[in-house]
């Protein structure tokens, strides 16, 4: 099996699904010429045209609002938000119109439209190119949200959106780009939506998270081991639908939680979280439910250390295991 | 006139049908909330004209159109029927557009490729040049029609849309109709210039403005539109002036922001009653025929509200239904 | 003391900031000639002229953009969203500009704004007319959110909330304005901004909600007085900040808690009341914390008897209370 | 020619000194960059022109800004520092547009009448507009500018804002620079019509093409904007056409892009080497004192490299402020 790195498995999965349907088409800002400036859609332009990779005017509005047209329409798109940070422009096209056309017009209009977006911090971006997206459309009922943390996950959960006939956002940490590389199989295969992934078996402590803080919470797992601190962790990879049930068992594990995003830590989605195990868990606990998260500031600054103080990392994380295992 | 502009006799009478069946439906939707059986009605009356006018230009079998809620005569010439429209002013489960979950005017048919539509203006816009971009892609020849009223033509989706599909000459008619307010605010405090049509020249299309009361005048100009997106030159802007001639909405009293007497003025020029006339002069149509026409309709409404009063709601628990395929 | 109705206590807050204070100034569609759909601003037009009450063209990001700028000079705006649901075409000026410019200037420029918007259901409002909106920004650092239930409290915390410095979005449920009266001192008055408000005391099981769902309590509560169970009823007011420490008081005083909104579960802003509660006082409790929500569906359609079935009303709460109770 | 257009000598001068500052200011950021020393730059390179040209046509005593991420020359000649961008550039607690927390070319500084900025484009414009009505409201007599570049001005708020300002008849002055591209996308796939000057026709006020790279055309375009403005006669678009000379930013690679031939045809036509030789020509500047500017302008650069690079970092605790006032 090759080894690859998250991005390219982003790219691959779309040059296969590409090659597959041809209803599926790629649109955003610098998606063609430029492949992406990521280069999460490199080389596409070159095999499959600029009609199927559209750079579009500078309009997130209408190119989520475009892409819902088309999927109305019966084709297949993949729109791109530069970065996550900027979608914002298009939330009523995403909120009032792909989010409910199915639902408003009784099951008879589908919006089979996946939006990928790069998020997350740690790369110098700042306030407005590191941020973490994803409570804000959490809520929404009629979205679908996949957020996966390896290549193996993005390549057969890109393609299992793609293929999705809901309107899914697809949320890719752009520090996992090239950060983290993978075995990726060259077959086809897909990963279902809305199963999450137990990463690492433990007995102590369960984590639950998504995105970059799995590699750093397997990390510290590793570090705590030393200690004869047993680590579980579960990689939700997809919040919505949430798997409620992998969520519960993972808790009733070891009866000490501990939910990690980098997303603000108040209204972030840690707390459906939470308040899923609270509903359903609550005697299997051994310690309160703690949360981990980027703090309440609006966003991560530029500046290097108010960057690292944001941030989750490593040790961060390995001291909130080690609380928790020693409650 | 009329043939003039390529319009057979039969088809502007047709044409006199489908306006006059929509003025009939919207006046009885006014009278069932009245009376307090239908919680809200919006009205089309004083844009048949319009509307009829733009969809005897459209390709009925193959164009699609992104339609707003005023929209009850086009889509009744899209291939709507009244009892489709009583069904969803009485919400209930069998009507086509949402199965009663959404209020009376959001239109939406597979059927007649019409799109479901929202409440928040203008997202429309954006859908309908994505459609056209997906014909586009597979080499088809519909255009698409979307309309909306000149307040929401400022919205940021109207022009971003525009841009859109100037840039890749996309078959897409943008038709606003102006009916000189947005709720209460007036033409002059809502769209700076008051041109709407001018707004085109930054999109590097056409853009028209044609007198809405006038079927004939707004057929010609969205003929010549359809005819220039079908051959891929782009789209064009259409401003269809007239004038709103009941409040916004069966919750809306008008009386605070508009006189009585402007109003008054307003339905002298009322599309219908216009051309009306010019059938009866025209020795197309007469007094005869428009008395039989109209017991017609009438018995059609009442067919179709009685129906759709007896017809069954959903069950509570359709609520959970088509959330996700 | 008048009596005086919910939307009444909003217009008389409106006018008496604007008496108080040149700087206040109203701009909305339809606010002016028409004192605004709701008749919210009824009056004000006549009493302070076009200028300060501005029927703006019909477009939300411009309402709220051209606030942000305002307020960044030194005004006091007052915006309205003409329904809820409509507010999310200025999301983006919410999130990046209303809710980071404090922060982003490092404290140089503030955004002394109010957004008031009506929301909620059970007015044969539909999918569009009937939406619950807090989620979308209740996790957004910067923001703060105000959610009165009763008149006395709009009185008190729109005049807060206009003669604060930061950004406010206040949420009016439209189904109170003219079914909600209350006695409301003449005087000025303010209710500060993060605090919540014990609605009632009661030993047996802990509501802790917002909005409508606040009166549908009190009078599940007092039927419940009759069947022996007493409700102890937190009303949050302000959901950012959270009043975390009258939550966690409510909380433990019964052991069993209620959360409760009309904004669909899954997502909404009870799942962070609950971590709350989860994090500080998880050993506190008799009973899994409970959430009794509008369901996840995208939003409340037209049809009455479907409207009927998203809506909460006094006897579903009754219900979730009494099997707390019962635990 | 300045002189016709109302400029002294002195002030052309002045003009000249202020365009070349950005630029070896500019030129100094990317050699930090490729050095490794600061993460981030994004260029003014050809604009400084429209930059100069503009501020100079506005009274940078009482008129406002809400500039974008270009707009180095913009916010020098309004009064900010090469330190003060030093020290955005190293992200330093000192820093007065942000205090470090934003990247560079994210102005602000309550100081000069320029809001802060984000990164989100054209968010910026509404809030002129916002500020203008500000000024209505207390009856002064300011007047603000705003920009960005072409390709941003193809989103919704701009419009809007455009919408609101001619609905108002605001003292705006909207100035696009159009440097031909938008990162990799080229105008005339971003802009319908590739017009944007003509947009103003859809908002009832003038929009005028200017030359770019010629600050003397510019000055006077805006000046008429300006004018016209605090008059009360409204808002006018500005569109003024040059080239971006370097990639987007310092992430960017503009080879897979454009080609190199055509990034040299443009830099024969770089405003600030046309306007040196017309400094030149009139014999209002000579090599000599071309010379010791430039000497005097390093040492400018250098001492505040030096400063910023040594001044202190925030604390870490400082991330939890200013989150609410
Ligand atoms: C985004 C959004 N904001 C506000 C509304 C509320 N609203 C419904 S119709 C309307 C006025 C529309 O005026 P216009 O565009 O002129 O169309 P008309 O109703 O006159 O046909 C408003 C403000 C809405 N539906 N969507
Ligand atoms: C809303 C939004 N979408 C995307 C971006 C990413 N982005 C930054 S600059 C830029 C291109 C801007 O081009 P143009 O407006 O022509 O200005 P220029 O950089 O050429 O001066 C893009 C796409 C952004 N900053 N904001
Ligand atoms: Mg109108
Ligand atoms: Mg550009």
């Amino acid at each position: 099996m090759p080894m690859m790195s998250y991005i390219d498995a982003v790219t691959t999965a779309l040059r296969e699904e590409m090659e597959r349907d041809e209803r599926v088409f790629i649109l955003g800002e610098d998606v063609g010429k430029r492949g992406g400036v990521f280069r999460a859609t490199a080389g596409l332009y070159e095999q499959f045209g600029e009609a199927r990779v559209l750079d579009t005017p500078l309009t997130e509005s209408a190119i989520v609002g475009v892409a819902i047209g088309a999927a109305a329409y019966g084709m297949r798109p993949v729109a791109e938000i530069q970065f996550a940070d900027f979608i914002f422009p298009a939330t009523n096209q995403i909120i009032s119109e792909a989010a409910k056309l199915y639902y408003r017009s009784n099951g008879t209009w589908k919006c089979p439209l996946v939006i990928r977006a790069p998020y997350g911090g740690g790369v110098h971006g700042a306030l407005y190119h590191s941020q973490s997206v994803e409570k804000i459309f959490a809520g929404v009922p009629g979205l679908q949200i996949v957020m996966p943390s390896t290549p193996y996950d993005v390549k057969g959960l890109l393609k299992s959106a793609i293929r999705s006939d809901n309107p899914i956002l697809f949320f890719e940490h752009k520090r996992c780009y090239r950060l983290i590389k993978d075995e990726v199989p060259q077959e086809d295969y897909t990963i279902p939506i809305g199963k999450a992934d137990l990463k690492r078996e433990g007995s102590d402590v369960t984590v639950i998270t998504y995105g970059l803080p799995v590699h750093l919470t397997l990390e510290a797992a590793k570090d705590l081991e030393k200690e004869g601190i047993s680590t579980h962790v579960l990689d939700l990879r997809t919040l919505v639908p949430l798997d409620r049930e992998a969520v519960v068992e993972a808790a009733v594990k070891t009866g000490k939680v501990l939910v990690i995003h980098e997303d603000n830590k108040t209204g972030g989605f840690g707390g459906e979280v939470v308040a899923t195990i609270a509903e359903e868990a609550l005697f299997d606990l051994d310690a309160p439910i703690q949360r981990l998260c980027g703090p309440d500031v609006p966003a991560m600054p530029y500046n290097p250390i108010l960057e690292k103080e944001f941030m989750l990392n490593k040790d961060k994380i390995a001291n909130a295991i080690r609380e928790l295992a020693e409650f | 006139m009329h043939r003039q502009r390529g319009l057979t006799d039969e088809q502007v009478v047709e044409m006199y049908r489908y306006m006059l069946l929509a003025r009939k439906l919207d006046e009885r939707l006014w009278l069932l909330n009245r009376a307090g059986k239908i919680p809200f009605t919006i009205s089309c009356q004083g844009q048949e004209g319009i509307q009829v006018g733009a969809a005897f230009a459209l390709d009925r079998e193959k164009d699609w159109i992104c339609p707003y809620y005023r929209d009850l005569a086009l889509v009744l010439a899209f291939g709507q029927t009244v009892r489709d429209n009583m069904l969803a002013a009485f919400a209930k489960a069998e009507d086509p557009n949402s199965g009663g979950r959404q209020m009376p005017g959001h239109y939406g048919d597979t059927r007649y490729r019409i799109l479901s539509g929202s409440s928040p203006v203008t997202t429309q816009v954006l859908h309908a040049v994505g459609i056209a971009y997906a014909g586009k892609l597979e080499q088809k020849d519909f255009v698409v029609l979307t309309s909306c009223g000149e307040g929401s033509s400022n919205q940021g989706d109207w022009h971003e849309a525009c841009n859109f599909a100037g840039v890749h000459q996309l078959p897409v008619v943008f038709m606003v109709e102006n009916n000189q307010y947005a709720i209460s605010v007036p033409l002059e405090k809502q769209v700076a210039g008051e041109n709407i049509a001018a707004r085109a020249n930054g999109y590097g299309f056409p853009g028209i403005q044609v007198d809405g009361n006038d079927p004939l005048a707004v057929y010609q100009a969205v003929k010549e539109a359809v005819d220039r997106a079908r051959s891929g030159n782009g789209p064009t802007l259409i401003e269809a002036i007239t004038y709103r001639l009941l409040p916004h909405s069966s919750d809306d009293d008008d009386r605070s922001y508009r006189s009585n007497e402007e109003v008054e003025m307003a339905k002298k020029k009322d599309g219908l009653l216009v051309f009306r006339n010019y059938l009866l002069e025209n020795k197309l149509w007469t007094e005869q025929q428009d008395q039989e026409l109209l017991a017609q309709i009438m018995e059609e409404i009442n067919e179709a509200t009685a129906y759709a009063e007896a017809a069954p709601h959903p069950n509570p628990t359709d609520l959970y239904k088509h959330v996700y395929v």
